[in-house]
Order: C-alpha cells, then structure tokens, then sequence
C-alpha cells in the first residue's frame, strides 16, 4: 500500500457516506463501516494562529510530520533576497520562531516563522510561486 | 478602447456565478476566491481559476482586502468584481484597487462614498431638484436639533442613520414625547452597526411602495434608466420578491416620470456605472427620493427579462471605459418579470434552515430563469447568507408571470432543508398581491392575519 | 368555451414536463401516465395525478392505445396531449380519442392523414401553388414510372417514402443504371419501416438548408406564422441545433416569403392547430415544401423565445376551440435564439450512453432555458429516447446567442453519463457555424476532417 | 486484496443498503449488515404472463402468498353485475383459472384468472375502483 493508493482510497471515500474502513492486508481483512448520516453537516474545526499547523499521520511508521501551511495568499520566496541563500534546506535543524520562508503580499515581506523545533523534511512550494491560504509549505519533522 | 483579459470576483454563491457566466460571453478569464469551507462550491468549479483566500469567516476571507488584492495579484488580474455585499460598497476597497493598478467593476470611490452617507446624498438631491420626503436639512447633531426639525415636519416622523442600511438605527417617533429615547436607541445603534453615529429625521410615510430605477451611466457622463422595479414585498427591510414593471405602472406618465427622476439623481451626482436610485412612493403616487445604490442588486434579472440587456455584460464593458451601448430610445421594455428570493429559511419564522440537499429539480421551460449555486449534495453553510436561489419569471403581462411564477414554484423542490418556498406561493395567491394591491407593510399583514387564522 | 378541467398527456420525458408546465399556468390539472419503469420519474413526480399503464416496452406502454385511453376514462380527463413521438402522429389513436368522447390535442385525425402521406401532401401543395422539389406528379408504382420520371427531372434525384420519415425508405440515385436496384431496396425498406411501400421520386439538392415554419390555425380557418426555424445542423436525419431566424433570414425578404409560404401551406390543406411546414432551401435560396408535421416539435422553444409566445398554451386552447389570440402582426420576434438538444450519448460515435446520473448542475443565468426531466440520481433506460435535455439561449442577436451558448454547454455538468455537449462545443466554435455557412452536410464534413485531423 | 478490488467494493456499497461488511479470506468469513433506510427506493420484481404474480413473504409466518395484479387500466368489478354476487370473497377456494373479478376498459369486460389453486385471504381494492396496471388486487394462499 503506497502513499498514491491511499490517496485514492480517500478521494473514493469523499464521494460516499462511508465512515469506516479497516484494512490487513496479509492475511486480507476488510472492514468498511458506513453510517447513514441524516442530512448533518460537517465543518472542518480549525485552530488558528499566526502559522496554521495540520497533523498528518506518515502510514507504516510512527514518525508524526507537521505540515506548514500559509497563512495568507501571497508569493513564496525560499530566500531573503534572489542573492541570498534560503533560509532553510532539507535537513536543516530550525528552531521556534525561525523564518522558514517569505510571502510576499502586496508588496510586504511576510516572514512566516516554524512553530515546533524540528528538521526540515521537504519543502513543497517552488521559489517564486503564488501559494493561496492553507497551501502547504514544508513538512517538518518535530525533534 | 480595450475589455478586460481576466477578473477575479471578490464574492460567492449565486452573484459570484452570475458574474462569471457574463465574463464567460465577453470572453474574460475569470479567477473565483473562496473560503476553505467553499472549496466544492459552484463559483470555484466554474471559474478558469481559483485561490483561497482565508477561513470561513468572512472577516478573514471575503472581507479580507489584503487577501483578495493579492490573489489578483499571483494571477495576475485586471480588475475585480465585488458582487453585491461583501466589499462592493466599500470605497476604501474600490479606492485600493485603484492603488494597487486594478479597476474597481463599479463607480468611482466617490459615488460609493456618497452612495453611503444618505444624509448628504438627500441634501444633493434636494439642491439639484429631486424630490425628498420632507425633513431635516442634512444630519441632526443633538436631541434638541432633532426635536426642531420633527416639530417642524410634524409627527410621526422617522429616525434614520446617515450611513444605515438594513433597518439598523432606524425609529419611528410616532408622538412628541418619545423623540428623546429613541433618538439615543437610534444613535447607539447606529453606531453599533456602522460605526458612526449620525443621524437625519425624515416625514414618516406609513403605507409606501419601495420602487427602485436601474441606471446606467458611461464615463462620458451618458445616463440612461432601464425603468424601475416595484420592491415593496418586503420583510424587516429585507427585499423578498421584487417585479418590473411596478402594478402602478400601468399609468404611463407615472412610469416616465420616476425614470426621469432616477437619471437625474445620476447626474446630480456625476454617477459613473450602473446603479440603482430607490424610492419611496406614497399612497397619492408621489414620488421620494430615499437613497442611491452603487453596486448591482440582487433583483436586476427582473430588469434584465424585461428589457433583454444583461446589465452584467454592460457593467464590465462600461468600467472598462467604454461608452453606453444603448440610447434610451432603444430600451424597449416587453411584458413583465416577478422574481422570488429563495431562502434557505424555515418559512414561517424565517429562521434559517442549515444542512445537505439531498434532492433538487429545478424549475424550466419558457420564461423561466435560475440563478443560483446550489446543487443535489450542497452543505448549506452558516457563515454566509441564506439567500439559495432567485427565481425569476417573464411573461407577456403580470397575469402570465403570476400563473408562471406559481407553476415554477410549484415544481421547484429542495429537499433536505427548509426554504421560503411557501411563503411565496403564499403571496403569489393572495388576492391584494395579484391585484397589485400592496405596500411594504405587505408582509406583516399577511404574516399577522396567518397567526389569526392559526388561532 | 371553456378550457379543460383535466388533461392526460399521453408521453413522457421532457416533453411530458413541459406540457405539464403549460396546464399548470392555464389551471388545468394533469394526468401523467407512465410504464413501470418511469415511478420516479418527474412528470409522473409533478403531475396532479398518475396512471402506470403498462410495462417499459411502449407498444405495451407508451404505444398502448387501449391502456392510455382507460387511463384517461378512470382519471376523467377531457383531452389528451400526445407531445411528440409515440402516438402524436398516427391518426387511428385521434379518431380513437374523438370516438370515446375525449379531445385530441392536435389537428384533425385528416390533417394527420395527409401529414403522414408525403406523396400526396406534395401533390395538393403543387396544386395550391406552394413551390415543391420537382419530381414525380405523385407515386411512382413500378420500377417503369420511376424511371420515366427520374429522366424527365433529370439525375441525380432521391427516391423517399410516401409514409416517409428518419430517412427510412430513401436513396439517392446518382445514376440510370442504378435506379433499378435502388428503387427495390427503398421499397423493401419503406414497407418494413412504415408498412407501406409507396414511393415518390425529387430532384437531389445537394447542399441543402432544411428550414420550418411554425404556423398556428384556429377552426375559424385564421392562419398566422411564427416565422422560421434553421434545422440544417442534422446527423443521418436527426436534428441536432436549431435556430430562429435562420442566419440566411438577414434578407428580411426571404424572412417574409417562408412564412407566407407556411401559411399558404397551412390553408391549402384547411390545417387546424399549432404544426410545422418543413422546407428545402437551395444555395440560391429557393424555397421548396418538403412536408408538413402535424404535432408539437422538439424545437418549438427557439420560437417561444423570439417571439414570446407559449405555443403549447396556444396550442391547448386551439383545441379547446378558442379562436387565435395573436394577429400576424401582433407577432413581433426580437433577437436569435438557438437549440441544442443534449443526448445521452458518445459524442464521436453518437452511441447512447446509459446508467445513473451522479452529479448535475443545470446552466441558468439571463437569457438561458433548460427543458428537462432528468436529475441527479436520474437512471437513463435503454427502453426510450436519448434526448436527456433541451438547452434553449436567447441573445439580442446572432453573436451574443452564440457566446452564451457557449457559456451555458461550459457550465452544463452531467456526471455519470457521456453526454453529446463536447459534440455542440465542436459546432459552436467552429468558424463556418459562426458565420452562418452551413448546410444539412455540415456534421457529416465536421466529423471527417476531425478524423482527418486525428490521423 | 488489491486496491483495485477494494475500490470496486466500495463502487458496490454505494449502491445498497448495506451498513457494515466484513470479510476474511482465509476460512471465508463474510458479514454483511444491512439496515432498512427509508428514503430507499424499491421497485418490484415481476413476473409477466396473462396475469401478473408477485410472491410476498409474510413476516413471522412461513405462508407464501401470491399477489394478483392487475394486467391492464380499468375499473375494478367483483361482480359480474351490480345485481349478482362477488366472483369471490375471502376465504374461497378458487381453482387456476377461475375468474376472480372483470376489470372494465374501454367498454370491454375483461375477465382476470387466477393462474393457481388456493384461498383467497384478502381482495386489496374496493368494487368499482380505478385500477392502473400492475396494482395488486388480491392476495391469495396456494393451496
């Protein structure tokens, strides 16, 4: 089972009123669980801050990576200047409050700062790129 | 002379896809901005492109000016389209986009700002020769200057707030002795609801009809008027089926003259772009002005099915700098158009009804139109407005766009919430609405006389 | 006169809806019928009542004769509306309604005769002075006459069907030599399709427009016209897009001939309600009669929105016996309108596509109608017609119906289900289209050269 | 199990009833749940013929009784004539082609057969009722 498939699975499940699905695959167990969900609504419960954080759950390992999201719509700059080098590279250890990248916004720098201490496992946005609100950024991986 | 290559729409729902729909036929690429909780929603999924701008909240993300000029930005938009609501009366926003190179779609941050104060937009148009329902010259600073003023009208007379809207810090004075509380109600709420507290005292009018002009002005200062619509159903001041030609209409001298009293409000106060002079209408038939509004409205399809001009389309070409299309010889207005403002709303209390709509069929056939952005599977969500769909109907005369009106709603079903669907074939078989017999106080009536039947 | 309390309407689909939707406004009530397949569906769903009259194959349902006019004895219905297709046709089912008592929504059982005896109706229009395709005076009953008469018209020329319809029974004959052959192949079909094998004989015109003019008649023998309709965009016979005026009609003279020649059409057979007289236009802009349907059409919407008349009301109260409403000159058509009529079906191979609708979102917005009875969770059965909706635009002109037809195929979502709207994109965008150069071939040379292009 | 098998369930599951499911491959283990939803749409299975059948299984008992539909639109007639007695009435013993009631269309009277031996335990529409096609006009016990 690779990350690809459980994407799948997932864009599957949005589609139906399933709420449950258990999977081995050694030995093949299935279990999928379905509640009839009479007309309720769900909204998502977001924490807010001045960097948004998503927790995700890595399959196979118990390794937990944050995911930096922005908080606004703007331009993502990996460094200060197009001279100067990136605030952060894979690997790099970065603590709290760290600049991990630049968003520009109507001519203003936004500095957007890492709210765990960590080493950073992948950036996702290509220097110069427009990002919109909740676009993730960076995974990092909290020390 | 140039149209637009791109636009991004600062709104949702229903007016947010009317406007790509007109982007659509001119050829513009549209960009839809969304809250995180919108990403299914109709305008995302039939705009070129799209960015979230923010959460839920409409302060962080519909309303949120930073956000949406730097959407335009990373897409590289030309102008913005603000719908109605939201920012679309916001002169700071249409003043920024002008700072930040975009053109505002509507008129100059003067005309909003202007638009926006009623107590100096009543003082123009006294000057200028548009008639006002007698009152106070301009705002009313104190308690005693009020007093002065209402003495002079005689009672009853009305509070209103000079930055108001939507009924909020507005009170009737029916007796002498009541003027000073609720001149002090008023002021706190007004400034409460808009921060600002300035009031101006008018005649109250009781039994009036709220009809309304659409107006259409170029850059050249061309106005034309594309006749009025007869808004009177209302509920709290909130506009729920609104119709062109008004019933009172029939008397033609009075249909040109509320026209011509509508292009010249436009002028008096060089308005640029469409627009909308509404007006208060008494019992004798005389006419008022009461306010003018700077964005397009959720009633001009009513206008748009009369006339066969999609005021949309003419809006964009118009805030690109292009000269009127029409002279006011060629607006032909042709049979009539009703449209009903579908709620998401328990009908009897109007109390809004949040959920998933697990079936939909909407109305068809010949002189029917939809706008809306629901569809079979959408959560109706709590941050934003209860309004679901409009319904508008156009046939040949009132009696074809009544018995039309009443088939489409008949055939209109929403299951999984509740929605005012009753309520309006309620009114579309009361004897007093197809008489064209009614004034703003309609729905009180007609809600009030309910409970007696209940009991 | 007095309109009908109760109408059956003896079809399904959208055409049942719409009919629905015209008593609806006129206050008559409905009886919809329906195989037992069709319970959910929504002529049955908004129908004031329902009959299930048998099972989905239609001869023993749609077709049934017995059970349709039981259904409407039990019910007590006055009249029966038989829409298009099944059984608005054949004369035997209106001189069955007449013999038990109930009006047939239609001309008489002798207009539909003749409606459906292509070789004779030729002939009385030949008589009356409507200019017809030169050819055979009549039948041709032996291989002998047709080849006398072939000769005399001169080759190529087109064998048909006197019983004729959705090119069964029809050849072009290039040449003599082939004639003989051809002539027996054409009589075998005509007799397997129509149960009839009478055949007549035309001059081929090759490129050729196919444009029809709606006509209305009262008992009274008052004929109007409600101008004319471009049909030319047709695969194997079947109509794909039509239009109203047909883009050739900017020489308002031809505008004017057509229709005249429908009404002449009209009076020559002493025709009585709403119908169509179809024409073959040359490239030189000659008109010929081709034949004369005697119901209600697919296509009838894009005269609705020129020309503002609801022709299924008229139509009703024609046959309730009311005389016309509208004099010729009342008929004023403003703007173009177009059609395109949505089919579940493979749009490169145009082979139905059945299963479940699973998500779907209606185009809306100013100048756009929809006819319909689908929804999302509708189930497509392979038992019936693959005509899901009927997308309708109107636009002040040639050019702004064009790009809002665009628009509204862009936002029309059908999931679940190929669709041909990619196939009506194709059409709406291609140059020649645009223009207004275009013939009955048109989708034969579209679909070549994309193959060529895909090689 | 591969994804695309359980992708298929799931397709499955959209289309019924079913609340839970369970499987195990090794010693076949199968648990499907299944919960009557309201809203769900039945359309009945039927068996065509010069008169329709449709088996209904009573709940808590073990009879099988068979529902007489009506082959044809027309209005429903126990008796011959208004005069004469029912065809039927409940607890007859009727015999396979008996006549049970007339249904009357277009001025026709059409004699509806019972197709089996048996009782019949309940007749489901009024005399001189409309009856559209496949509504169900008595319940009959086989013998």
């Amino acid at each position: 089972m690779e990350i690809e498939d459980l994407k799948e699975l997932i864009e599957l499940l949005k589609e139906t009123d399933i709420t449950e699905l258990q999977l081995e695959k050694d030995g093949t167990k299935v279990r999928i669980k379905r509640e009839k969900i009479l007309s309720s609504m769900e909204i998502p419960v977001q924490k807010f801050g001045g960097l948004q954080e998503k927790i995700t759950q890595e399959t196979g390992e118990e390794t937990r990576l944050i995911t930096v999201t922005s908080p606004i719509v703007g331009t993502f700059y990996r460094s200060p200047s197009p001279e100067a080098a990136s605030f952060v590279e894979v690997g790099s250890r970065v603590k709290k409050g760290q600049v991990l990248c630049i968003i520009e916004a109507m001519k203003l720098m936004n500095e957007i700062e890492s709210e765990v201490d960590g080493i950073v496992v992948k950036p996702l946005v290509e220097n110069g790129q427009p990002v919109e609100y909740g676009e993730p950024l960076f995974l990092i991986e909290p020390a | 002379m140039k149209l637009f290559k791109k636009i991004l729409i600062a709104s949702r729902g229903e007016i947010a896809v009317r406007i790509i729909r007109a982007c659509k036929e001119l050829g513009i690429k549209t960009v839809a901005v969304y809250s995180d909780v919108e990403k299914e929603s109709l305008h995302v999924r039939l705009a070129d492109e799209s960015v979230c701008i923010g959460p839920a909240n409409p302060n962080q993300s519909y309303l949120n000016i930073p956000a949406i000029l730097s959407a335009a930005e990373i897409t590289d938009s030309e102008a913005i389209h603000p719908g109605y609501g939201f920012l679309s009366e916001n002169y700071h926003f249409a003043e920024a986009c002008v700072t930040s190179g975009l053109t505002f779609i509507g008129p100059s941050p003067e005309n909003i700002r202007l638009g926006g104060d009623k107590a100096k937009a009543r003082q123009m148009m006294k000057r200028k020769g548009v008639p006002v329902v007698p009152g106070s010259d301009g705002p009313v600073a104190t308690e005693e200057v009020a007093m002065k003023a209402a003495k002079k009208i005689g009672f009853p007379v009305v509070i209103k707030a000079s930055a108001g809207g939507g009924g909020h810090g507005m009170r009737i004075v029916k007796e002498e002795k009541d003027l000073e509380q609720l001149f002090n109600v008023a002021q706190r709420e007004a400034l409460a609801a808009f921060g600002n507290s300035e009031l101006y005292i008018e005649e109250y009018i009781p039994e009036a009809r709220h009809i309304e002009v659409q107006i259409m002005a170029d850059s050249k200062g061309n106005v034309i008027h594309l006749d009025e619509r007869d808004c009177s159903i209302q509920r709290r001041h909130q506009k729920l089926i609104e119709e062109s030609p008004s019933p009172i209409s029939t008397a033609e001298k009075f249909r040109r003259r509320i026209g011509e009293y509508g292009v010249k409000a436009a002028r008096a106060i060089r308005y640029r772009n469409i627009g909308t002079v509404e007006f208060i209408v008494n019992h004798e038939g005389n006419i008022y002005f009461m306010e003018i509004n700077t964005r397009i409205q959720v009633e001009h399809p009513v206008t748009e099915a009369v006339t066969g001009v999609d005021i949309i389309k003419e809006q964009i070409k118009l805030s690109a700098g292009f000269p009127l299309e029409y002279k006011q010889s060629q607006i032909r207005p042709s049979g009539h158009a009703i449209e009903c403002r579908i709620c998401a709303e328990d009908p009897e209390r109007f109390i809004p009804s949040l959920g998933k709509i697990t079936f939909l069929s909407l109305p068809g056939g010949p002189g029917v139109r939809v706008d809306t952005a629901i569809y079979s599977g959408y959560v109706i969500s709590p941050h934003y407005d209860s309004l679901i769909a409009k319904l508008i109907v156009h046939g040949r005369d009132r009696e074809e766009a009544i018995a039309r009106m009443r088939r489409a709603l008949d055939e209109f079903i929403i299951e999984g919430v509740k929605t005012t669907i009753p309520f309006h074939k309620k009114v579309l078989n009361n004897p007093d609405f197809i008489k064209g017999d009614f004034n703003t106080t309609f729905v009180e009536k007609i809600n009030s006389s309910s409970i007696k039947n209940n009991q």
